[in-house]
């Protein structure tokens, strides 16, 4: 029960800030800190149980209103818990057009993006991962940049067009199952692994394209830099730190244990595109000038990275990329928080205008490198303890290329220091030209980034809560 | 068989009231009224009615079951909330508000014919009391030469589509010398009657015409633009709904054991109606024609339904022909509150109007089969009906593609109302009842969508 | 008599209705030529009627004619009013609507 | 005393939160005093440990916490305490604590000073880090944390835009290494499991372990990226030049006498494993030789005086690397504090010349100095007697044995490396008439402005100065004592590999050879330089002032190439490409709706004509293709 | 070759003819009364399949009352052969190539029908008597409710047809 209050309490707050207006926000904040609340409980809870609740549905499918609660639902419920309060109370003095349904639109896809990471039930979890997407879509193209109309169109029918077939998907293993839970993750799981190896293969790829859309996988990724740079940025973090997540853990929910046969056959290809994608995207983002589209690219590669390691079918990769997700999450999110910090004080995101943040807002300069850092997997961040155990898993796959995957994914390392560093040298550093006015961070921003900075470094140093936290899962997926 | 004798009579009720009542306002209550009374009748209809085997009446003309009854009750349920959504609108077609209900109550007749018709001469009549009325409303509007003109395409193409449609009866008679649908019998398995396939053919063409299926589409957008927009509402969602389930119980019911001889046939109809009906929609100016369009993108789904020859499509259809109707009869509603029906005229509705902008987002959000609302759910039914099929699995996968593009012309309507800057102006004040009943339609979207259950219980 | 020639008489009644629905301009030229079709149609429940010595084919004519004739009268009227509007029974004059 | 290891890097960890939390208000000399003393502290601590691992010669093992456990993998949080690190723990401390003093003074008008102390504190924490780590890993996040702090410190002052470039190359050229060192530590997991060092060398020649021959290479290798990342070798060096771009102290102490040392540190650690892999060592010795000898080569003609130090590092790195390739790995240490010694030294004396010359680091703007700072230049001319071998120097005694050992391996190379050797002398002569003898060529403000620096700055000069005399007597060559302290002490954990005993005759032989040659050479870097010549160079010279285009080339064909590639992925790959794709896909949509629209013509006629011939099709497919 | 086939042959012919007439006759009147004798045609086709009541209920239905209507109507409108324009020759040639190629389709379809021969014998199926049996018996619901369309259309040409 206390599962579906983790959804419920989003969607009821959410459906009521749409008349709450001004009081909107408050209200944002105080659902978010109880979600916390009942994510951190969960998480400890989901130590050493896992927490389960299933509901009839329509029983006519064998659909059920089911949800449980194992180490990867609950660090990335946990991961989204964390996330909202930090986006709403580093927004707080900032003032949106039409509160109301601003922060319903958040709370509502808060739901939506807890309810994936929770659904037992195949039907179910098609249901919330489109519940999270509309939100998105009406934050994106309402509140957004001067382009935003046909960009988050692309945004929308792009991911829109992935879920379909991966719905196709879904109806087809379904239907290899009757009775009242046809839809349940274990029929599902059994019904696609005793299919035969060749429908295994095809049905893989209608699956994973919602997925590697959503992560985004290269060359599925094309939405992302243009939809990161115009949605506002709470929406931005919304995207980038828990909506490409919801790809990463479909691929290890819905997939690999569904379609192993599949995934065995694919996991070469999809670690290449992986791997290609991370060099690609690392290239491009060396050349980028807008501070969102950088960081977009160089989310694109981090995925990358995690879905090579996710193929790579090791269980320190898992285990790796249970610590990346989050850790992941928590520091773009930072990572947005500063360029939106950028932005708002000094209109503009073009790094060529940009420089002396050093001097004007040294504060805000230090959590820059500090995030940065973990962004480029410095030791002691939390970055560093995840890519470690995904280049770990990469290199320890069974395939017969593995040493050439990790080389080659791990020259992502060094351009992804050359695009930080130079984003770092051309916002931070350098005489305060176009960044004379505006001020350091503000109270509410010092907290968010407060948040994202401790966690940083207290997972870097420490990372064994989350460790343990997901060991269970991971040992439970792949022995 | 109780609701067909009462909406005649109900019908020719009202077409007297039009004589002795002045006001068009109290006729239209009137045929509200009339109505419920007939959801009433239906509901009895469907409480008294055993849950086991079907009924037949009239030497087997009928066949009634509970399928069939649970789909008029919808249906009429549907109307009523026509009624109550346009009802207003409809008085400011014609003068002849009295008839423009009564031939309503008409096409319910043949609404209730097409849905237990027995023999193919009943199918006939049934078409045709469907049909007619039909070309009546689509000319109702005579100030307006686009109304004159749909009914005069309706007309010409109507015609010609019953004279296919007799052959194709004339040829399965020929092949099999009986009418009645349950008894037909297909000689010689392997080598079916060539009289009966072309029989079918004919058949599925006429059908197709109805339902606006390609190639036989091309009246839709011209007939549903030119006509009244209130009736447009109409002939759009429960007169096509209708036409599917007779499409389906002949399809299904009878040719069912002969599926390998029209499965294919029908499977490229289907791509060609996603394929023209989506693509076609892309392009367009209006709503009003727009939502023609998407009719017939929708019409490729619900034949999904009639392809999959299964359990899972009877229920797929009902799911279907309900969400279908009820979101385009309240995207109907709000159209018809607007002064222009182009993308533009929308531009800033959501400022304007934010309740009625919420509304119309739901609807159009439930076309475009987004999850948590009624679209969704019927697509996928009639979905998981195709692909328990067993071959039809790569049409699913471009039925679903051209889902995807659909996107793009339901979201165009969301993108002005919200997104846009501009002055959508109304055509008239949105009252209180208009938004609680466009409220109700909503939530019976949204019921659709989330506890589908509640649609199939009776059945 | 095989049952074919009525088949392919029917079938040509048929077919050339339907060239003179394309063939034509005049709305009641259509019109008539679809009549032609329905009676195409007529033959051939006769002739199977015959085939079968099955009465109902002929009751089904019996509607067909019934229904026509309704059909007439109401195709007939909507003629009379686009003529009244346009002066003229064209079909092509009537393309308003498209695209 | 081994148990409180923890508290070694605990001291500057604590400085480093102190400063770095209270940098913006703290008085500036409170900043250094608590930057100064937490080192302090560390030292004292380490002396400690150092006397006690000294007697007892125990390896101890501190276990913290767990750091990473997952599976198999298991990396705890925990420090080595052995004679290895224990020397390094002092010099890293010792030579800290002296920087850190002199930077009290040199630092002082600088308005970051706090931070400045703040990121130092930060350098010894990580130094410390990566010399106690246990394992490998705790070794990298050392590593990668000084890579940081150099960084940071090398764009200190950030302000300027090379200065902040010289920074970004610094950081990026380390982390090409440090791939290499993650490859290579992933092997290790992969084939045996672990990454601690007990557990790894035991295994080493555990036969349960089998693995061929060329996996020792290729880890070894791997590992021998890293440090050549770290330590600036062929072909990763040019961005320790580049690190000059920092202040003065922060290249004493990190870019001469300990961060790049990490490299030397790590093979020595790893002693065990490149014995193993002979093809490996070559290679460590050949890379070392030439970067000896390329980067002695470009020293030559600098006139940076920052820069010919820096030159002059990367050179003494090379014999370093020399030495661990003839699997001398003690020398190889020997030669690390030796040279902490006498490259500090250099460095903080060339330190006290630019602030007297108000950051003049032109050399051929000075001259005569030695008038006007006696201190500073006594002290210069001790480092340089000491880097070019001067018998009695400690570098004589480091070197030697570097070159001996060479001999032994193959005399070739020991005559490049005498090259090299004698190289170093000419440059560091050059260097120190240049600046200290003959006239001043600055302005006359500058010489008006020639000071001696205060005593902050000169009593650690004084202190290494000492130092860069006698560290030498700790490892004697056998020749004259048979005792070789060092040997002695790290025999525990470092295990020369393949040594060559060189009869006592040949060894006096290369011992006169090279203190004579070198003495040669001093004299006619002085008969050179007596009377300068700045012509613009040409020919050979040119191409050493220009550092052999080492930079060209690389921008040539790397940077730029991948700037290129990158800007094209962008404009064609990316937009065009995918991008365009898509969209292409959007707009044949809208085309195709465009043309399928003009189906619906709006004569009545024309549909029913359609719907006839879609009918005829039909009728077509179902009666002579489907039967 | 006896009178049965003679008369087949012969009303066919005319039947044939007379529709080609329809289409092709450029007057509408002529059209008219082409159809009207292929109706006549058909009526003897009737005749020879012993469905008596429907040849003489399809002359007075047809022949009389709806083309007398047509007729009404084309005179109403004064239309003659000038006014109507012609389509043109390539949109009529695609007309009639369609119009034929379903023919042919439809032809070769059925090129293999095994359909029996029919009988030359009477039958009195086609009297009004049994007729009208089925017709009040079998067929009584479809009788009834063809009231529901005829009410329809009346509806129809009263709201159509009324003036405004």
């Amino acid at each position: 029960m206390i599962l579906t209050l983790l959804i419920l309490v989003p969607l009821i707050a959410g459906i009521f800030s749409f008349i709450a207006k001004d009081g909107a926000k408050g209200l944002a904040l105080i659902s978010s800190l109880v979600t916390l609340g009942l994510a951190a409980y969960i998480s400890m809870a989901a130590n050493t149980a896992s927490l389960s609740w299933t509901m009839q549905w329509i029983p006519r499918l064998g659909a059920q209103l089911s949800f449980q609660a194992d180490g990867m639902s609950a660090m990335l419920c946990l991961l989204t818990a964390i996330i909202m309060p930090v986006i709403f109370i580093s927004n707080w003095n900032k003032e949106v057009e039409k509160p109301g349904a601003f922060y319903g639109l958040m709370l509502l896809s808060q739901a939506g993006i807890t309810g994936v990471f929770l659904a037992y039930d195949a039907l179910l979890f098609y249901f919330f991962w489109e519940l999270a997407l509309i939100p998105v879509y009406f934050l994106c193209s309402r509140w957004g940049g001067e382009k935003r109309i046909p960009v988050t169109f692309k945004f929308f029918v792009y991911t829109f067009v992935g879920s379909l077939m991966m719905l196709s998907a879904l109806i087809y293993l379904s239907l290899q199952n009757t009775g009242v839970s046809a839809y349940s993750w274990q029929n599902i799981v059994r019904a696609g692994a005793s299919l035969p190896a060749v429908q295994q293969q095809f049905l893989f790829w209608l699956i994973f394209i919602a997925f590697a859309v959503k992560m985004p996988i290269f060359p599925f990724h094309t939405w992302q830099p243009d939809t990161y740079e115009q949605s506002p940025t709470p929406v931005t973090i919304i995207l980038s730190a828990l909506m490409v997540k919801m790809g990463m853990f479909g691929v290890i929910r819905w997939l690999m244990p569904v379609l192993p046969a599949g995934v065995a056959f694919w996991s070469n290809t999809i670690i290449i595109l992986s791997v290609i994608g991370i060099i690609y995207a690392s290239l491009i983002a060396i050349v980028q000038t807008d501070l969102k589209r950088l960081v977009a690219y160089s989310s694109i590669a981090h995925m990358g990275l995690m879905s090579a390691a996710a193929f790579a079918q090791t269980n320190v990769g898992l285990h790796g990329l249970m610590v990346q997700m989050f850790n992941h999450g928590i520091n773009i999110t930072g990572m947005w928080l500063i360029v939106s910090m950028v932005e708002q004080r000094w209109g503009t995101r073009d790094m060529g205008k940009l420089g002396g943040m050093a001097i004007t807002a040294p504060k805000m300069a230090i959590a820059l490198v500090i995030i940065s850092l973990a962004n480029v997997a410095l030791p002691l961040t939390n970055g560093f303890i995840g890519e470690f155990m995904l280049f770990n898993g990469l290199f320890e796959s069974a395939s017969p290329y593995h040493i050439t995957f990790m080389v080659v994914a791990g020259l992502g390392i060094i351009l992804g220091a050359v695009y930080t560093l130079n984003m770092v040298q051309k916002t931070a550093y350098g005489n305060a030209t176009a960044m004379t006015t505006g001020g350091d961070i503000t109270a509410n921003e010092y907290v968010g980034l407060a948040i994202v900075i401790g966690l940083i470094l207290v997972l870097g140093i420490y990372p064994k809560p989350l460790l343990d936290m997901t060991a269970g899962f991971a040992n439970m997926m792949i022995p | 068989m109780k609701a067909i004798i009462a909406t005649t009579v109900f019908g020719i009720v009202l077409m007297f009231a039009g004589l002795v009542a002045k006001e068009k306002r109290s006729i239209s209550t009137l045929a509200i009224v009339l109505l419920v009374a007939l959801l009433g009748v239906n509901i009895w209809d469907l409480v008294t009615t055993p849950a086991t085997a079907p009924q037949s009446f009239f030497n087997n003309m009928l066949r009634i079951d509970r399928y069939a009854l649970w789909f008029n009750t919808l249906m009429t349920g549907c109307t009523v909330l026509y009624a109550l959504l346009v009802g207003k609108d409809i008085e400011k077609v014609g003068v002849h508000v009295a008839e423009y209900f009564a031939l309503i109550f008409f096409i319910l007749c043949g609404v209730y014919l097409l849905t237990s018709y027995n023999n193919m001469l009943m199918l006939f009549l049934g078409i045709e009391i469907l049909s007619i009325p039909q070309y009546i409303l689509a000319g109702s509007d005579k100030r307006n030469l686009k109304s004159s003109e749909a009914a005069l395409k309706y007309f010409l193409m109507g015609s010609f589509s019953t004279g296919i449609l007799l052959m194709g009866i004339t040829l399965l008679y020929g092949a099999t010398g009986t009418f009645n649908i349950v008894g037909f019998s297909f000689l010689q398995s392997d080598l079916v009657n060539p009289l009966a396939i072309a029989g079918i053919l004919f058949l599925m063409i006429a059908l197709g015409f109805k339902v606006s299926a390609a190639p036989m589409h091309t009246w839709t957008p011209d007939v549903y633009d030119g006509a009244p927009t209130p009736f447009t509402a109409y002939m759009a969602t429960v007169v096509k709904a209708s036409a599917f389930l007779a499409f389906m119980r002949l399809f299904s019911v009878s040719f069912g054991s002969l599926s390998s001889h029209w499965m294919m046939l029908l499977a490229i109809i289907t791509a060609a109606t996603l394929l023209v009906g989506n693509l076609t929609a892309v392009f367009q100016q209006s709503v009003k024609r727009m939502l023609a369009y998407s009719s017939i993108a929708q019409a490729g789904f619900m034949l999904f339904a009639v392809l999959a020859v299964n359990a899972t499509a009877w229920q797929g259809m009902l799911i279907y022909a309900v969400a279908y109707s009820v979101a385009t009869i309240g995207m109907f509603a709000v159209l018809l509150k607007m002064k222009d029906y182009t993308y533009d005229g929308f531009n800033g509705l959501a400022k304007k109007e934010p309740v009625l902008a919420f509304f119309t987002t739901i609807f159009i959000l439930s076309l475009a089969g987004i999850p948590l609302t009624g679209g969704f759910m019927a697509k996928y039914f009639v979905l998981l009906a195709a692909v328990e099929q067993g071959q039809l699995f790569w049409l699913v996968i471009f039925g679903l593609l051209m889902a995807a593009i659909s996107a793009y012309y339901y979201f165009r309507v969301i993108i002005a109302m919200y997104f846009k800057q501009g002055n959508a102006e109304l055509n008239e004040e949105v009252t209180g009842t208009d938004k609680f009943w466009l409220a109700v339609t909503c939530v019976l979207v949204v019921l659709i969508g989330t506890v589908p259950q509640l649609f199939l219980n009776n059945i | 008599m095989p049952i074919q020639y009525y088949l392919f008489l029917s079938m040509a009644l048929f077919c050339i209705g339907i060239m003179g629905t394309l063939m034509r301009r005049n709305a009641i030229i259509i019109l008539m030529c679809i009549e032609m079709m329905l009676n195409a149609v007529n033959l051939l429940l006769v002739a199977f009627s015959k085939m079968y010595n099955d009465p109902s084919a002929q009751i089904f004519v019996f509607f067909i004619m019934v229904v026509a004739a309704a059909e007439v009268a109401v195709g007939l009227a909507i003629i009379v009013m686009m003529y009244r509007k346009v002066h003229s029974v064209d079909i092509n004059i009537l393309n308003r609507l498209k695209h | 005393m081994t148990n409180l290891v923890y508290l070694v890097p605990l001291f500057p960890l604590i400085g480093f939160l102190i400063n770095g939390i209270g940098w913006r208000k703290m008085p500036k000399s409170a900043g250094g005093a608590i930057g100064s003393i937490a080192i302090l502290a560390s030292f004292i601590v380490s002396l400690g440990i150092f006397f006690e691992v000294k007697s007892t010669g125990a390896t101890t093992i501190v276990h913290l916490f767990d750091f990473i456990q997952s599976g198999k993998l298991y990396i705890p949080f925990s420090f080595q305490v052995d004679a290895l690190s224990s020397l390094f723990l002092l010099i890293i401390t010792g030579i800290g604590f002296l920087i850190h003093v002199y930077s009290t003074s040199y630092m002082h008008d600088d308005e970051g000073m706090v931070k400045y102390f703040a990121f130092l504190n930060l350098f010894v924490f990580s130094m410390l880090l990566l010399v106690l780590g246990a394992n490998y890993l705790i070794m990298f996040i050392g590593w990668e944390g000084v890579g940081l702090c150099s960084y940071l410190l090398i764009g200190f002052w950030f302000k300027n835009r090379d200065y902040t470039n010289a920074a970004k190359k610094a950081f990026i050229m380390n982390r090409i290494g440090d791939l290499g060192f993650l490859v290579g530590m992933l092997m290790i997991l992969f084939h045996f499991g672990t990454l601690t060092y007990a557990d790894f060398f035991n295994n080493l020649h555990n036969s349960d372990v089998a693995i061929s021959n060329n996996m020792y290479n290729w880890i070894a290798i791997c590992l021998f990226i890293g440090a050549m990342g770290k330590s600036a070798q062929i072909p990763l060096y040019t961005w320790l030049p580049d690190a000059m771009a920092g202040p003065t102290p922060v290249s004493a102490l990190i870019h001469a006498a300990t961060m790049v040392t990490a490299g030397i540190y790590m093979i020595a650690r790893s002693s065990a494993l490149y014995n193993l892999a002979p093809l490996a060592q070559n290679l460590v010795g050949i890379i070392g030789l030439a970067t000896a000898i390329l980067a002695a080569s470009i020293a030559i003609k600098q006139y940076d005086i920052k820069k010919v130090l820096a030159y002059s590092t990367v050179s003494q790195l090379g014999f370093m690397f020399l030495a661990l390739g003839m699997g001398a790995y003690t020398t190889a240490v020997f030669h690390v504090m030796t040279h902490a010694f006498f490259k500090a030294l250099l460095f903080l004396g060339s330190g006290s010349v630019i602030h007297a010359m108000g950051g003049e680091q032109d050399i051929r703007k000075m001259g005569g100095l030695n008038k006007h700072m006696r201190i500073t230049g006594i002290t210069f001319l001790i480092g340089c007697l000491a880097i070019a071998g001067i018998p009695g120097f400690s570098g004589f005694f480091s070197k030697d044995e570097i070159l001996a050992a060479t001999y032994a391996h193959s005399p070739v190379m020991y005559y490049l490396a005498l090259g090299a050797a004698l190289m170093t002398a000419f440059y560091m002569f050059r260097l120190y008439f240049l600046t200290f003898t003959g006239s001043f060529r600055g302005t006359e403000e500058q010489h008006h402005h020639l000071h001696e620096s205060p005593a902050a700055m000169t009593i650690p000069l004084i202190v290494l100065a000492f130092f860069a005399i006698v560290g030498g007597y700790v490892g004697l060559p056998p020749v004259i004592s048979e005792h070789h302290s060092l040997n002695s002490f790290l025999r525990s954990v470092v295990s020369n590999f393949g040594e060559h005993e060189l009869s006592h005759a040949t060894e006096w032989m290369l011992m006169g050879l090279s203190s004579g040659l070198v003495i040669i050479t001093i004299i006619i870097a002085y008969a050179v330089n007596k009377k300068p010549n700045f012509a613009p160079n040409t020919g050979l010279a040119k191409t050493l002032e220009n550092k052999w285009y080492v930079d060209e080339l690389y921008d040539a064909v790397i940077v730029n190439p991948l700037q290129k590639l990158s800007g094209l992925l962008d404009r064609f790959a990316e937009r065009m490409g995918i991008d365009g794709l898509v969209n292409g896909v959007g707009k044949i949509v809208r085309w195709g709706s465009d043309r399928v629209r003009l189906l619906q013509s709006g004569q009545v006629g024309f549909y029913i004509f359609v719907m006839v011939i879609g009918m005829t099709l039909l009728f077509a497919i179902s009666f002579f293709w489907i039967q | 070759m006896g009178i049965y086939e003679v008369l087949f042959w012969f009303l066919t012919v005319m039947a044939i003819s007379c529709a080609l007439g329809v289409i092709l006759s450029r007057n509408p009147v002529n059209s008219v009364l082409f159809l009207i004798a292929t109706f006549f045609a058909v009526s003897g086709h009737y005749i020879l399949l012993n469905a008596q009541f429907l040849a003489i209920v399809n002359i007075i239905v047809y022949a009389g009352a709806i083309m007398v209507l047509f007729l009404f109507v084309i005179m109403l409108m004064n239309l003659n052969a000038d006014t109507e324009p012609q389509k043109n020759r390539l949109v009529q040639l695609a007309g009639v190539i369609s119009g034929g190629a379903l023919f042919l389709v439809v032809l070769a379809a059925f090129r293999t029908t095994t359909v029996s021969v029919l009988e030359q014998s009477a039958t009195d199926i086609g009297l009004i008597k049994n007729l009208g049996k089925t017709l009040f018996t079998q067929f009584v619901l479809p009788f009834e409710i063809s009231s529901v369309l005829f009410l329809s259309a009346m509806i129809g040409a009263i709201v159509i047809g009324k003036k405004e």
